[in-house]
């Protein structure tokens, strides 16, 4: 092959039919059909690498044209002879060709407008954002108001008030066993587990608490018994303090 | 509140603030509204506008696009421009998107199908940079089954190409179709 | 490719041209850059550009903002911008913004918890604001544990209240020093 252009470089099978008849000098609307095949065909088996979406319509024109040649070729049947109205086998295929053509030379002129229109420059309105843009989120303040707002924020700051001096509440277990036996004792019948917890307290609190009255349980003062699983649990008080 | 006093100095100076503001094409209405004036007097402030750019040299010049006014920079100060901008890329449209682009412009409104005909391949992904771009856009929906997209040119269209209207296209001649070399008389 | 070849009329109407299409002010190291100037001609051309616009009565003024050169609109045809803005709904900054904004802007660098412990009331919502409307931003982080984001204000603030340098905020006078560490009192 003397020559080889990659398929790549054209926009489709149309692109690349109409560069073959431009470039054989060819009157479109007298295709040489077998000449036209073979070169297109040529081109298809240069193709550097294979494209299957691309390829199947390059295919697809080559199967048409494959059949129009084949048309010309075979004799007409014998009845249609006579008539004068026998369509060429090429004209769909030109027709295509000479829309497909005109349109090319469409896009070259945009092209060229385009080309032309981008040394004309508008207004980046997107960037200029910041004066008088759409949106102004300072419309309306002025300098002074950022000021006085200023000036309000400083005289809304309270005076520092006395250090306010926090004793920590200091919990012992040996302090809550004697809390509970104090409790415990005092009523005249069991108490539920989780009446010994006050509704408000720290997880410390729960803790102390908790072992507090393992402490009892472990000295005797207080059995615990639970009636089934998850039920509450009763704390008894036996005494002996 | 704003009083609303009229001490600008031009009616020219005024319309140059609001296209400068403006950024994108302002219709004769839109300036009107604005500015308060009859449609006669601010074509006539435009008129003057444009010749005041001209007769003073300045970097800016004043074009009639998409059926609006806006003010955009002379050409030949593009490459200093281009350096401001530096590194932006450049928006180059291809040769599938040039062609799909003026088969949109030309046969308007036109569904994908129609231009994968034309062209011969398909063009899905095309289509979808021209949306993109805002070059092109959804106009409606053809009757018949599948109900198909139809697409037109967009107003970006218009001003992107300085185009005042989409008649302002370039046409084509009488028998455009024809070129030197072929040889079919009309039949 | 281009071929630069000085065919512009003049040196203000191509720095017109830059600043028009730029938006945002320009330096006058940005302005020599693309214009291929010295930065002695290129002062020159800005005063005679400036000098233009006085003599010729137009829309635009140029302006010295935020260490760099803006076009921008007279202000003399503001109710009539206003009035083509007219239908976009209004940003108003609420008072809270507004007083975070002041914050900011006398004592930045800041984190939240220092504007937190200021106004006594929690700031993130206003802070995300502020940022979102392009008026403050993260400046650094402060050492120490968590290390906080501290926040200024930026380009965009100067150039909406015409300051060229943060610096140019009205002065407080002495009261101010009953907030710790405010740079304006220079402790």
């Amino acid at each position: 092959m003397s020559y080889k252009v990659r398929l790549d470089n054209f926009e489709g099978p149309f692109d690349l039919l109409i560069y073959l008849i431009e470039k054989a000098e060819i009157d479109i609307y007298d295709i040489p059909i077998a000449r036209i095949t073979e070169e297109y065909l040529e081109h298809l088996s240069g193709w550097e690498y294979i494209d299957l979406d691309a390829a199947s319509e390059f295919l697809l024109l080559a199967s048409r044209l494959i059949e129009i040649k084949a048309k010309i070729l075979l004799p007409a049947p014998i009845e249609d002879i006579s008539r004068e109205d026998i369509a060429d086998p090429r004209e769909e295929l030109v027709e295509r060709l000479v829309e497909y053509r005109l349109f090319r030379r469409l896009a070259a002129t945009l092209g060229e407008i385009a080309q032309r229109e981008g040394n004309i420059f508008t207004k980046d309105t997107a960037k200029s954002a910041d004066w008088l843009p759409r949106e102004r989120p300072l419309r309306g303040v002025s300098l002074s108001d950022l000021t006085a707002a200023f000036w309000k924020v400083l005289a809304e700051i309270p005076a520092p008030s006395p250090p306010l001096a926090l004793r920590e509440k200091k919990l012992n277990v040996d302090d809550k066993v004697e809390e509970l036996s104090n409790i415990l004792a005092a009523g005249d019948s069991s108490f539920l587990f989780r009446e010994l917890f006050p509704t408000v307290c720290t997880r410390l609190e729960i803790i102390v608490t908790f072992l507090a009255l393992l402490e009892l349980i472990h000295r005797g003062f207080v059995t615990a018994s639970q009636e089934e699983n998850f039920g509450d649990i009763f704390i008894h008080w036996c005494g002996r303090l | 509140m704003w009083e609303v006093v009229t001490i600008y100095q031009s009616l020219p100076a005024l319309i140059e603030a609001l296209l400068f503001v403006a950024g994108t094409p302002l219709t004769i209405t839109e300036i009107c509204a604005a500015a308060d004036l009859a449609a006669d007097d601010a074509k006539l402030a435009l008129r003057e506008l444009e010749a005041q750019y001209e007769r003073e040299g300045r970097g800016l010049q004043l074009r009639f696009v998409a059926g609006g006014y806006q003010l955009c920079t002379r050409a030949e100060y593009a490459p200093y421009i281009e350096s401001l901008l530096g590194g932006r890329e450049k928006n180059i449209l291809s040769q599938a998107a040039l062609e799909t682009l003026a088969i949109v412009a030309y046969k308007q409104p036109v569904t994908k199908h129609d231009i994968e005909s034309i062209r011969g391949v398909r063009v899905d992904s095309v289509l979808n940079t021209l949306v993109e771009k805002r070059l092109i856009k959804e106009v409606g929906r053809k009757t018949g089954p599948g109900r198909p997209i139809l697409y037109g040119t967009t107003r970006e269209f218009l001003t992107n190409f300085g185009l005042e209207d989409i008649d302002d296209l370039p046409q084509l001649d009488a028998d455009s179709s024809r070129l030197p070399g072929d040889r079919k008389t009309g039949k």
